[in-house]
């Protein structure tokens, strides 16, 4: 029988010692009308070698088009031995490690990686992940009200350059509880500083920015946090961490520097596999640490006094706390952790910082290669390693045109941002070579050219 | 090894040598003009640096250092840690699904795409819902789409008052911190000395008020709520809606459908019962399914078919939807794993799962019985796992819960689930799963026996334990209070 | 630097220690006459992104083809956790377990493989491996001519229906030591029994036959191992060890059995790969052991007592016995039986058997089908999984329109057989499915009918 | 682990139970008609009969038991334990290098040939020589092939009475033994006191009897013979021709060529100096490299290319080769290894190994020479290694080198080899590689120091070594006298 291991021999001798006749008496506290019999509408069981042909069949299918879509994913180059340590089964089938003296691997590596997140981000703790970069933002929303709780506060500021889909999911999240998010407009692609409200303070738990924005601008963090600070407000950084090998890191934003940096830990290490698992990451300043979800681990001692490592301040998770704890997580997304902290191990800060900056050096050849075309201008500048592009005509009609040339070449802003008219955001990461920056723009002049767009 | 070579490595960052590095891992140069002066890093992060080797023997070295599914026997209660078949994450990894950007053309998915519209099928047809979205990205987050959706079925219905969830005291943590994220009160009931749910104080407990109820069945006490139908109809009756949570699926797969059972939704941790790996600590699937009144509330995307074709249903198509959970569509590689273990084992496969996992717990409990243990519900069948409280040798030798957990680890076995359900006092929730054999299952009886036996003639040695695990016992007090969370450079 | 971890600081405080000033220095015993600096003829390096860009475009040109070729590699399914396993770093990256107390694992697995591979054949000691079936072959001819040392004999009688290539790499092989291979004549695809030698004894050192044969028929083994037996030869049984799960073991044929059996471990468990590595077995009577080539593994007991596993009859061997050895073998292909090890573990006795059986119905399946066509018989029969189709037409020709069809057909047998007219080798393991076999048929029809071929 | 817990696995045979097995694995039916029933096997193979789980769990757990470049220093003189990259290893499998049958249409494997052309054109580039073939399986193999081809060079020319190889007294075992497997007889000839060939022995060696002579440089003294053109002029004067063993070729990639140095044939370990895994104990390859003389000699099959394809060349095009050494054409995925490694170090990269290589090397005698150790060379460079002689600490305190290599193993580091080469008594050769850090070299020198002050103050200690290891000193001598090569079944 697939994976259970009972001969006919063993399961008559367990049902004899138990003192049954049968399987089926096992289940004789069912009721009886509530008892099945297998399932309608699922296959029969096929064999491995069935399953894979059918599998490379599937996958044959996909992931075929030349990638310059960005908009919170991103197609990084991945070193052969991340995947070759983080795939051992030690890693692989550990469960949650409660067991600390059974877990050190696991509770040393998260302490790494907790050690490694606060290096980029400047900041003095975090936790050992969230789902991924989205669901990180709505727990920041929920740990800045919660440090708000005295004063009563549940809106956040967002700068309307925040990605629209954490906003979503934030808002998705954070409705329960009565948290608002309000938007901040925008100008030229940025927060726009003339809209911050004069009367926040008092008013909002925090301001929400992200450094580089969904549309790759940079926001003048510097400012940005130093009114938040003067204001009262948490300043919550949405950050991609492999930017920040290059950009300032988010707890030396201005005078005070943010006091909780999220966002989505994908860019390090893990592939783009059609949308997860990620993982989405954490930090904060030290005096936050109790308004914090999710495990942490601690450095510690043993009774030999010897070093090890542990999960701590647990009275502030859901096993403990129950209803009073900082978030429902419990399941986190361990082994993406595993994998992030080993590319960041084989990069180090400066094959980051070379991989950040070639992804910018490849997007501005990009986008001046296509704004050389007619009909395409670059919307703003400076941008870190994506661009939106302004097209003079719809751009749904030129991403299918270029989809079918087998581009995948970036998102349609229109729904998100009717404002900019038809506009597309596009990367080029360190993956793109020189020859696919010209594909892409052959067939974007081509599509131009043609009668399928109007 | 040795007392002279402890089974420790230093950490990564104690390694590292400023310049060294993997030069061969990143592209060649690292200019990035045209960002402002201003917006820029000025100091590296202190990262390690490290050659290849050092990180390759560093996080070998490290996970030898974990117990795990594929080296110890694991019977961690509400846990399910059955073996992950290796080929689950070959199929799951290749090339075509890895590389793909999930915001690559749709035409560009559709092997993924086949993959999880059958997976949402197959999952309705194994619970006896009527329909799933796969986004949620672990079991809590399931569990919060589902009260998330109970919440926006009263609202929809204009019914603003119903803000309390009802949650048994066995519960998991999960779920009265769903409940709060959701934004309802939760109130706690009682569970009779037989593990039922008591009746009596569940009608007490439902009214206007009530949203609903969580409940997991068979529940975190091991054993199987035999009037589940009655709680259904009480919960029902006073307008409230059941929530099923799915953590312990793995008892009842093709034995009972919990759609049959009244409940109106219900998540299922694909990392549980559908065997994908638990990763020291995730990423899992908390997949949910409802019944049709809360169709129109899932989560999205869900994965349409229209004429032979996929495609993502959103917002436009479901204007009702809770909305989104996850910024593209949940643990997609997780979903592909839980998928080729379907196939691979099949309806018949599936029913064999509740079959042999309830078989090795109740052969396991009978073997502690027999060996002196008492049972939190000896008059209880066990479910896929039961609960074994050492209240009394506690009380006669001292010895804890914990101290026993401890001496397994010396014996190479995990230990189960301690001290929760938190009702049992000086618990063990053992579940052994359906992949672990029948000489497993002695050889960790005979190990518990064993324990048993030295904590009445030599208590003392079982609080010292472990001893040969890579740490000893570890200081959780200075843990907390002397925060050691980060290592930091050295000024 | 590409794998080498020293700072410059490193190499300073190294080059002082040893009191040098540079590294030049180090190679200061080379005459300058001799000196050279870099290599012309090489590229610069490439990062390993790179590296991964080129291998998959190489890749991508290679193995599309639907394969019906066997003739000594065969395409089996592989469960994915045999590599999984095997390309563990702690088997991966060790060398020959020299140092027995730190090599317990790759020792136990050696030990499990020669158990293993004794089960199988039937024989009670095997090495720890040879190269490929091939190099397994002649190394049982060598062994034979030692056993029969005093005897002086140094001729072997093969049948002529044993792999072309393995009688061409053990002439190679056996050829600087004067030993000569006598090849025995084929009737119906089978070795000819009125052809055997009635002077055989004291002759030659063995008779060397293989069961499936070459051409896929089956010898009639009993008979032929009582005659060798009758006449005082060695008998060398060539074996695909897959078949040995339905087929007679070669201990057990005839009387006596086979003394020496081997072949080609590749289908356990090894992919096709393009050629190799694969791993060659060989087996043997216990009586014979000290003429076996190769590594050996024994179980023993610690000086506390406790069973552990180590190399052992070392003395055969070329690093103690230098020139007396019984070969030349050092470094075999250990990770090779790492892996066979564990397939053959995951398939057990029942897996194997139906794996086998299943090549034999589908290239039964295969045979009958194209058989069908116009132009094609069926060479011979019983046959195990391969089977010759003789054709009317040139098999070159034939063969070429199926590659271009993308079918990779089997092999012309017109260099080796050219007594059988125009013939191909082909093969349908359990990998074919019925429409694999259809696609097959199909070409090949389409093939004979087009004006391609003459 | 804890004494009650020794790192021990029961053989997997003893995990079987009549029945178990994993059906997913293989097809469903077995059945075989057709097929002569006299011929059948008549009861099944005594193969274990275990679950996947069991298998994992075997598995991984035997490969813990092991020492290995991923987890250890690994400092075995002769062998080149250096760092395998994972991306070599992970390129080489790609699906369409995997699947690909050998004798597929030529067509269909365009990409393989390509690495392997480009390979034999590289590997000639760092040698020196004119043409390679990529066919021999380990070093061995390529000795043979060498040797085959000396000798069928000498009968090409109708000298038929060369048939003896001279060999250096400190030459590996394969090289005498490959002289014997080719038909010659072998004569040692010494080496002089600072580990270079006595030059008047070598003169009065050779004569019309002369084949060749197989040499190393560096030798495997671990120093480089200085007058290699001497001994060169020598044996070519004899009308011999000199054969180079690659196996240390990792001490001069860069600094000198073969070539160069009048060698005429030359193999290459590629899983040394080219850094593909040893595999327990292989696969490896031992790619051999010709001059111009020996070129229509070498083995079959060889990568041409024309018209810009590439193909086989075999018999037609090279009447006059040894032959074939494989039933294929050798290890090709070990090839494709060395292939990637090559390209990611490049000519600079490559230069660089030979450096560090003997940076080590000559750092690591550095610390050991103030340590108190006794060099076997104490005048010479270190080459890529180097030798430490134990005699005097032997003498003094009766403490083996065998001793001093199993304290190391407990010190959580492999042995360097020992007792090789055979004329130098009580003899660690140790090679450090380039891929190792000046930390572990250091840590490893500390530990030798430690080790040796023992033996000074605890000699006892020492020969009870190692004790941290899954099992203690084993016993050689049962193991071949009362030999246990096979589990077999209890009957
Ligand atoms: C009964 C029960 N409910 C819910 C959960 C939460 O699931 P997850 O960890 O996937 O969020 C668990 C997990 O341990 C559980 O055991
Ligand atoms: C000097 C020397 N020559 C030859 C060989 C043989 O090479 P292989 O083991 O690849 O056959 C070795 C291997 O250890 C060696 O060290």
């Amino acid at each position: 029988m697939p994976y259970i291991p009972h001969t006919p021999e063993d399961t008559a001798r367990m049902l004899a010692a138990i003192g049954l006749d049968s399987i089926d008496e096992l289940f004789d506290e069912i009721p009886p009308a509530l008892r099945a019999e297998g399932f309608a509408g699922v296959p029969a069981g096929i064999d491995e070698a069935a399953a894979a042909r059918l599998m490379q069949s599937r996958a044959a299918q996909d992931g075929r088009s030349l990638c310059f879509v960005g908009a919170g994913a991103y197609d990084h180059y991945i070193p052969a031995a991340v995947w070759d340590l983080a795939a051992r089964g030690e890693f692989y089938s550990a469960y949650t490690p409660y067991q600390a003296e059974a877990s050190q691997g696991t509770l040393q590596l998260i302490y790494e990686y907790q050690s490694m997140m606060c290096a980029l981000t400047g900041m003095e703790v975090s936790n050992a992940s969230l789902y991924d970069g989205a669901t990180a933002f709505a727990e920041a929303c929920l740990m800045a009200v919660r440090a708000n709780r005295r004063a009563g506060r549940r809106r956040i500021l967002v700068s309307r350059a925040l990605s629209p889909v954490y906003r979503r999911v934030a808002e998705t999240i954070v409705a329960g509880q009565d948290i608002e998010l309000v938007e901040l407009p925008l100008r030229d692609g940025r927060l726009d500083p003339d809209a911050l409200p004069a009367d926040a303070a008092g008013q909002y738990a925090a301001l929400a920015l992200q450094q580089p924005s969904y549309l790759g601008t940079l926001e003048d963090v510097d400012r940005l946090s130093d009114w938040a600070a003067a204001q009262g407000l948490l300043l919550i950084a949405v950050c991609n961490p492999l930017s920040l090998a290059v950009l300032k890191p988010p707890g030396e934003w201005g005078e005070a520097g943010a006091d909780i940096a999220c966002g989505e830990g994908q860019p390090l290490g893990i592939p783009l596999s059609s949308g997860g698992p990620y993982f989405g990451y954490i930090v904060s300043r030290e005096r936050l640490v109790r308004q914090m979800p999710g495990r942490i681990v601690g450095r510690t001692v043993d009774v030999d006094g010897r070093p090890g490592f542990t999960l701590t301040l647990q009275a502030r998770e859901q096993h403990i706390r129950r209803s009073k704890a900082t978030s429902n997580i419990c399941t986190n997304q361990g082994l993406m952790v595993t994998a992030a902290t080993i590319y960041m191990s084989l990069l180090g800060a400066e094959g980051l910082q070379r991989t950040a900056a070639a992804c910018h050096a490849n997007t501005a050849r990009l986008a001046a290669r296509l704004a050389a075309l007619d009909g395409v201008r670059i919307a703003f500048e400076p941008f870190f390693h994506e661009v939106v592009l302004q097209l003079d005509r719809p751009a749904a009609a030129v991403l299918a045109g270029l989809a079918e040339r087998g581009i995948a070449a970036g998102v349609d802003l229109g729904d998100s941002y009717p404002e900019l008219g038809p506009a597309i955001l596009s990367c080029a990461t360190e993956q793109r070579s020189d020859a696919d920056i010209e594909v892409y723009a052959a067939a974007l002049a081509e599509v131009l050219d043609s009668s399928e767009v109007a | 090894m040795s007392p002279e070579m402890p089974l420790r490595e230093d950490l990564i960052f104690e390694q590292s040598a400023a310049g060294r590095g993997s030069p061969a891992l990143a592209p060649a140069s690292g200019e990035a003009p045209g960002l402002p002066p201003g917006l820029l890093r000025s100091v590296p992060a202190a990262l390690p640096e490290v050659s290849e080797l050092q990180v390759v023997r560093h996080y070998t070295r490290l996970s030898q250092l974990n117990y795990s599914i594929d080296t110890h026997f694991y019977p961690l209660g509400s846990c399910t840690m059955k073996y992950n078949p290796k080929v689950c994450n070959r199929l799951a990894m290749l090339p075509g699904f890895l590389g793909r950007h999930p915001l690559a053309p749709e035409a560009d998915g559709q092997g993924v795409m086949a993959c999880l519209y059958e997976l949402q099928a197959m999952l309705a047809a194994v619970t006896g819902m009527q329909a799933f979205s796969l986004t949620p990205m672990a079991g809590a987050q399931g569990e919060f789409a589902g009260v998330a959706m109970i919440m926006a079925y009263h609202r929809s219905r204009g019914d603003h008052e119903r803000r309390e969830i009802i949650v048994p005291d066995a519960a998991h943590g999960t779920n009265p911190a769903t409940a709060t994220m959701c934004g309802c009160s939760v109130r706690e009931i009682p569970t009779d000395a037989d593990g039922d749910i008591d009746l009596p104080a569940l009608r007490a407990a439902v009214g206007p008020q009530t949203a609903g109820i969580m409940l997991t069945n068979p529940s975190t006490l091991g054993v199987f709520e035999r009037r589940i139908r009655e709680v259904a109809d009480i919960v029902h009756e006073a307008g409230g809606l059941l929530y099923y949570d799915g953590a312990n699926l793995n008892a009842i797969l093709g034995r009972a459908l919990p759609g049959a059972m009244g409940f109106d939704v219900i998540h299922v941790n694909l990392h549980k019962t559908f065997s994908t790996p638990h990763g020291g600590g995730g990423p899992g699937s908390g997949a949910v399914g409802v019944g049709r009144r809360l169709e129109p509330f899932l989560p999205l995307p869900i994965v349409g078919r229209e004429n032979g074709r996929y495609r993502w249903l959103g917002e436009a198509e479901r204007p009702q939807s809770i909305g989104r959970l996850s910024a593209f569509m949940g643990n997609t590689g997780i979903l592909l794993r839980a998928y080729v273990y379907m196939r691979l084992l099949g309806a018949e496969g599936m029913r064999r799962v509740a079959d042999y996992a309830t078989l090795n717990a109740n052969y396991l409990m009978h073997r502690l019985r027999e060996a002196g243990f008492r049972l939190a519900y000896p008059a209880r069948r066990a479910s896929h796992e039961f609960i074994v409280t050492l209240k009394d040798l506690h009380r006669e030798t001292g010895v804890t819960a914990m101290d026993v957990a401890k001496a397994l680890l010396d014996r190479g076995f995990h230990a189960p689930t301690t001290y929760f359900p938190l009702l049992v006092p000086e618990c063990l929730l053992i579940e052994p799963t359906e992949t672990e054999s029948p000489e497993t299952l002695d050889a960790f009886a005979e190990a518990l026996a064993e324990i048993r036996e030295l904590a009445r003639s030599d208590p003392e040695q079982l609080r010292r334990a472990p001893l040969s695990t890579p740490v000893r016992r570890l200081d959780d007090v200075r843990a907390a209070r002397q925060l050691d969370l980060a290592w930091r450079p050295a000024d």
